[in-house]
């Protein structure tokens, strides 16, 4: 099996110093990594690197799959509804041809905003948004997802979804870099663990 | 007898006791209104004789000033309406305040292109910068404001109080838009009718006008009962009172 | 005033004047906006100095205006948006003069440099100098009253999403007089007429602005976080 | 002792429907009470109302106390560094005279963000972020403090950090009301919990 | 382009031009200035039409420039802070062709409504009909330079980086050559003189910003998203 991504010693550079030690990565399908550290320690920024929106410093990445990248601001538009947020987001990512893909209403259903449909984001709670976010995954699905956090200001039952979420990707050949502080994702796969470093610089 | 008030205020503010209450009124507000008109336009169109200066032309006067007095009466009952909505947040005064705002934004505009339709014989311009005129398009843009603002938020309320405020403020528009003639002598001639003194204004020109006023404050009073129900009846749908209510006046279903 | 509740008020003014200097365009735009006008007209319609002086208050008042309309969209926006604001009702301090410092900062970061260089642009347009102080005067009795109503209808229009629409059609009916009185003293001025008349309508609106608006201010912001 | 807050029976409507049902609560000094509920049944807003942000439409509310409110978004400048945030806060937010306050820079330091004194907040880590918003709580001490979702991207010691806070503002007669949904606060004292139910139409 | 690779653009497209029309306000906010202008100028200077055809192609150019102006801010600001803007670079969507739709939307929503209400506030300022089809061109080869560089000045001050806003100021001297060629060609038509030349230059000025501006777009938001 070829593998989704390949990293050998990637790091990025700010200010001309390493903001994380280097990494070395090798995702396979059907793989979750879990990247874990201290605050500060670079994760974001990893992650940030390995979906192709920092350029990468040193070292080689390659990338052979389509990505999905849900980061810490998810791009949720406040003056627009629910629906009309996720519709867009529908479109404008890129849906891999062969992955099964929900509509736009059932996803929202899925991620328990069935009544919200028509709220406007501005107007939903912090787990709400969380949810919106995370049902791109539903509607625009990808062979890798990278995701920063996913598990933040989620109720039990939604990280319950989360970990439903991630199993049936993985189960379907997908592959998932995440990162967690608290909670962990619980789930029937394995799962590989990266611990970021922070560079020289940053304490 | 301050609780008692009160206590009345809350009562006639209950969604029931003023649907019943506007339902009763209603036809009459629009008979009067009838018949002021007919008496009023009558006088105004044949009755009265034409003027030594003006001609006929003077005529618009009947619709000009009293959809004038009546543009900044609204507004005056929309500030009383709105100090009620702030302080004591009674439903049916928040949708009174609301509804009266297209209704007073449309005596506005009647003021204003009658008169200016007036004024190209007057003054040979249908607009000017004058005091009177721009302070009275400057209350048609507060009337637009309120409703748009009004109509801006998705809890009703929270928009009637909103828009509540911007009423208050603009209240002192009102004075200007009297005052102006006085305080600033240009185009728009001053007070010539005083109903409460002699007038400057010849006498049997005045019945018509007073008819005329008369009608068209009932007119208002009739347009904003029944305005005021419908939003209520709208915005309650799914409530009991609603269903009672239509049962009540033989809406079966 | 203790001392004690005036910092809260100096840091908020002190703060919103370093993020101003900070971003810098916002104040900037404006004055280039000014000056272009300033050296475009002449080319447009040839240099006679009676034409230009006539055009000058109007243009120095709608650099003013632009001034103040363009930071008008941050001045409670970014508050309201990071949860500042919402904390305005948690301390004890009263939420009328926490507006009012805004406004206050508004105004020094808007209109002040369009006044501070309003002389070298009315020289420019061969304004001559009494008329210059006079236009300097409604620029210092008028430019409140934009900061003011601008801030009261950025207020109102906080929580919808028509935001901008609904803020133009709040301000300009009450923007338009203040406009039309300030660049009609200067004319008036020119003219040889009287100019108290107009001068009187400026500070009579801005004391009744500054009585009321502030209250009301306060009042929609309390009502638009919820 | 006096009751820090004492609310009964409060409750928040919007369009005219409860937000959460009736909330009766009683915060005494050396009180932590934890509110938990699923996304979206009402915790943020609950806490805003009992903050006295939010208008109490139903009940009565009784406040005795300066407070403290760190919300989802708290407030922070990212055009401002760090200590340009911080000592604005400092003066911004009364500080309880009988107190001890921090200085900005040692509140800082304890939050981890010593050698990121002069960064803009704009460029901190997720978890920094929240760290900087929770050093307000050093240098402007408040009676009550008000945290909705502390733990909120915070490592390990971050969070271990924050439970040794919430002690020792116990200990100190504080009182603190806290919204958790993965990490609970795990501290020497007891913890009083609080159910939040949504209202009639939320589902 | 396939119609899968045109999706998004499309997408986007009609998201930005759905939450402007929501907000509204930026664009109605240049239309209001534009017929208060023309409203009021004739009372500052009297009516005199050949004095009002010499004003006219300033005052709507300016307004344009206003509208262009006003919304600039919001243009990948929003984007930039919520997250939308970092996802450009995660797809395999040329990031060139996201700005230039970015930068289509801009022009519809600013420019369009302005050069649809020229005519009426042309004929409100006595502008003979052939100088208005001018006005028209000009107004047409002049905008989309306006969109392309703010845009560029946008993109290039989007970090917190407090080079921005100096580079920002940098841009805008681009921007008034466009302005004195447009004016310049309507008044030396009133004058009868040739226009050709002014036509020429406003052409080469769009060919040059079309094809260099995006690319240099594109480039400013990759290093400030860093
Ligand atoms: C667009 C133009 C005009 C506007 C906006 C306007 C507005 C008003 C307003 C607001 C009032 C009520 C003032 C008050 O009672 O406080 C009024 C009254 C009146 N208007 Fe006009 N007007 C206009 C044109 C004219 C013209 C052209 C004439 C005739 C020369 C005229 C004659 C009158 C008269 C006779 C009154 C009654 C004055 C009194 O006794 O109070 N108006 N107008
Ligand atoms: N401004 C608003 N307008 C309309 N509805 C709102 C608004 N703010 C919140 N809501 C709704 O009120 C409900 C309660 O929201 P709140 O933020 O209090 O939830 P929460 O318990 O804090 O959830 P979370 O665990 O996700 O933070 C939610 O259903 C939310 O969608
Ligand atoms: N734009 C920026 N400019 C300067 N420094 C930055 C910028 N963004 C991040 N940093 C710094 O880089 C380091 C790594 O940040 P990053 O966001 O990757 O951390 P993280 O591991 O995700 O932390 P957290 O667990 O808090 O989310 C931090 O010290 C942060 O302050
Ligand atoms: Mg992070
Ligand atoms: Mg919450």
């Amino acid at each position: 099996m070829k593998p989704y991504l390949v990293a050998s010693q990637v790091s990025f550079h700010r200010h001309s110093e390493a903001v994380f030690q280097p990494v070395d990565l090798n995702l396979l399908p059907a793989a979750l990594c879990v990247v874990t550290g201290a605050n500060g320690s670079g994760k974001t920024t990893l992650i940030r690197t390995l979906a192709g929106i920092l350029p990468v410093s040193e070292g080689s990445l390659e990338r052979n799959a389509a990505m999905a990248f849900i980061g810490h601001r998810p791009g949720i538009k406040d003056d627009l509804t629910c629906i009309e947020n996720l519709s867009f987001m529908q479109r404008f990512y890129p849906s891999h041809p062969t992955r099964e893909a929900l509509g736009a209403h059932q996803a929202l259903k899925q991620a328990g905003l069935g009544c919200h449909v028509r709220r406007l984001a501005g107007h939903l709670s912090a787990g709400q948004r969380r949810r919106l976010a995370l049902a791109r995954l539903l509607v625009s699905p990808a062979d890798v997802w990278l995701l920063d956090e996913p598990y933040t200001s989620l109720d039990t039952a939604a990280c319950q979804w989360v970990d439903g979420l991630l199993d049936h990707h993985l189960a379907s050949h997908g592959a998932a870099i995440v990162t967690a502080h608290q909670r962990q994702p619980a789930l029937t796969h394995t799962i590989d663990r990266l611990e970021v470093i922070a560079g020289a610089r940053a304490t | 007898m301050w609780t008692q008030t009160k206590l009345a205020f809350h009562k006639l503010g209950s969604p029931l006791t003023f649907f019943r209450f506007a339902q009763a009124l209603i036809p009459w507000l629009w008979g009067l209104t009838l018949v002021g008109l007919a008496v009023g336009l009558y006088q105004a169109l044949y009755l009265v004789p034409p003027d030594y200066q003006q001609g006929d032309s003077y005529r618009i006067l009947y619709i000009h000033v009293p959809a004038a007095w009546q543009a900044m009466a609204t507004y005056i009952v929309m500030t009383i309406l709105a100090v009620i909505t702030l302080v004591w947040r009674i439903r049916t005064a928040e949708i009174m305040a609301m509804t009266a705002a297209p209704i007073g934004a449309a005596f506005t505009l009647i003021c204003l292109v009658t008169g200016a339709i007036w004024g190209r014989p007057m003054w040979g311009t249908y607009w000017a910068w004058d005091a009177r005129l721009t302070s009275m398009l400057v209350l048609l843009f507060i009337y637009l404001g309120i409703m748009g603002l009004y109509a801006a938020f998705d809890d009703r309320r929270q928009g009637a109080r909103v828009a509540s405020i911007l009423i208050l403020v603009g209240v002192v528009n009102i004075p200007i838009i009297h005052f102006s003639v006085e305080w600033w002598t240009t185009l728009h001639q001053g007070s010539t009718i005083n109903l409460f003194g002699p007038s400057t204004m010849d006498p049997s020109m005045l019945p018509p006008l007073i008819w005329m006023t008369v009608a068209v404050k009932l007119m208002f009073g009739a347009l904003l009962l029944q305005r005021a129900r419908n939003e209520l009846l709208e915005q309650d749908q799914r409530k009991k009172w609603t269903l009672q209510a239509l049962r009540m006046s033989g809406h079966d279903s | 005033m203790t001392r004690s509740t005036a910092q809260p008020l100096i840091a908020l003014l002190l703060r919103d004047l370093k993020r101003a200097r900070r971003h810098g365009g916002q104040s900037l735009l404006p004055l280039v906006f000014l000056f272009s006008v300033v050296a475009m007209i002449p080319l447009g319609i040839g240099p006679g100095p009676n034409l230009l002086q006539a055009i000058a208050p109007g243009m120095i008042w709608v650099a003013a205006l632009l001034s103040g309309l363009l930071a008008l969209d941050g001045l409670f926006k970014s508050d309201f948006d990071d949860g500042t604001l919402e904390q305005w009702w948690v301390g004890e301090q009263p939420v009328v003069r926490l507006v009012m410092v805004k406004l206050c900062s508004h105004w020094l970061i808007t209109a002040l440099p369009v006044i501070a260089l309003t002389p070298i642009a009315a020289q420019m347009l061969y304004l001559p100098n009494e008329a210059l102080g006079l236009l300097l005067l409604t620029l210092l009795l008028g430019t409140p009253i934009l900061s003011l109503v601008g801030g009261l209808a950025s207020a109102l229009t906080l929580g919808t999403r028509q935001g901008g629409a609904l803020l133009g059609l709040l301000i300009f009916p009450l923007i338009v007089p203040v406009l039309i009185f300030s660049t009609g003293a200067v004319s008036a001025y020119l003219d040889g007429l009287p100019v108290r008349p107009y001068l009187l309508l400026l500070v009579a609106l801005l004391v009744l602005a500054m009585s009321l608006v502030p209250l009301a201010t306060a009042a929609a912001l309390r009502l638009n976080i919820e």
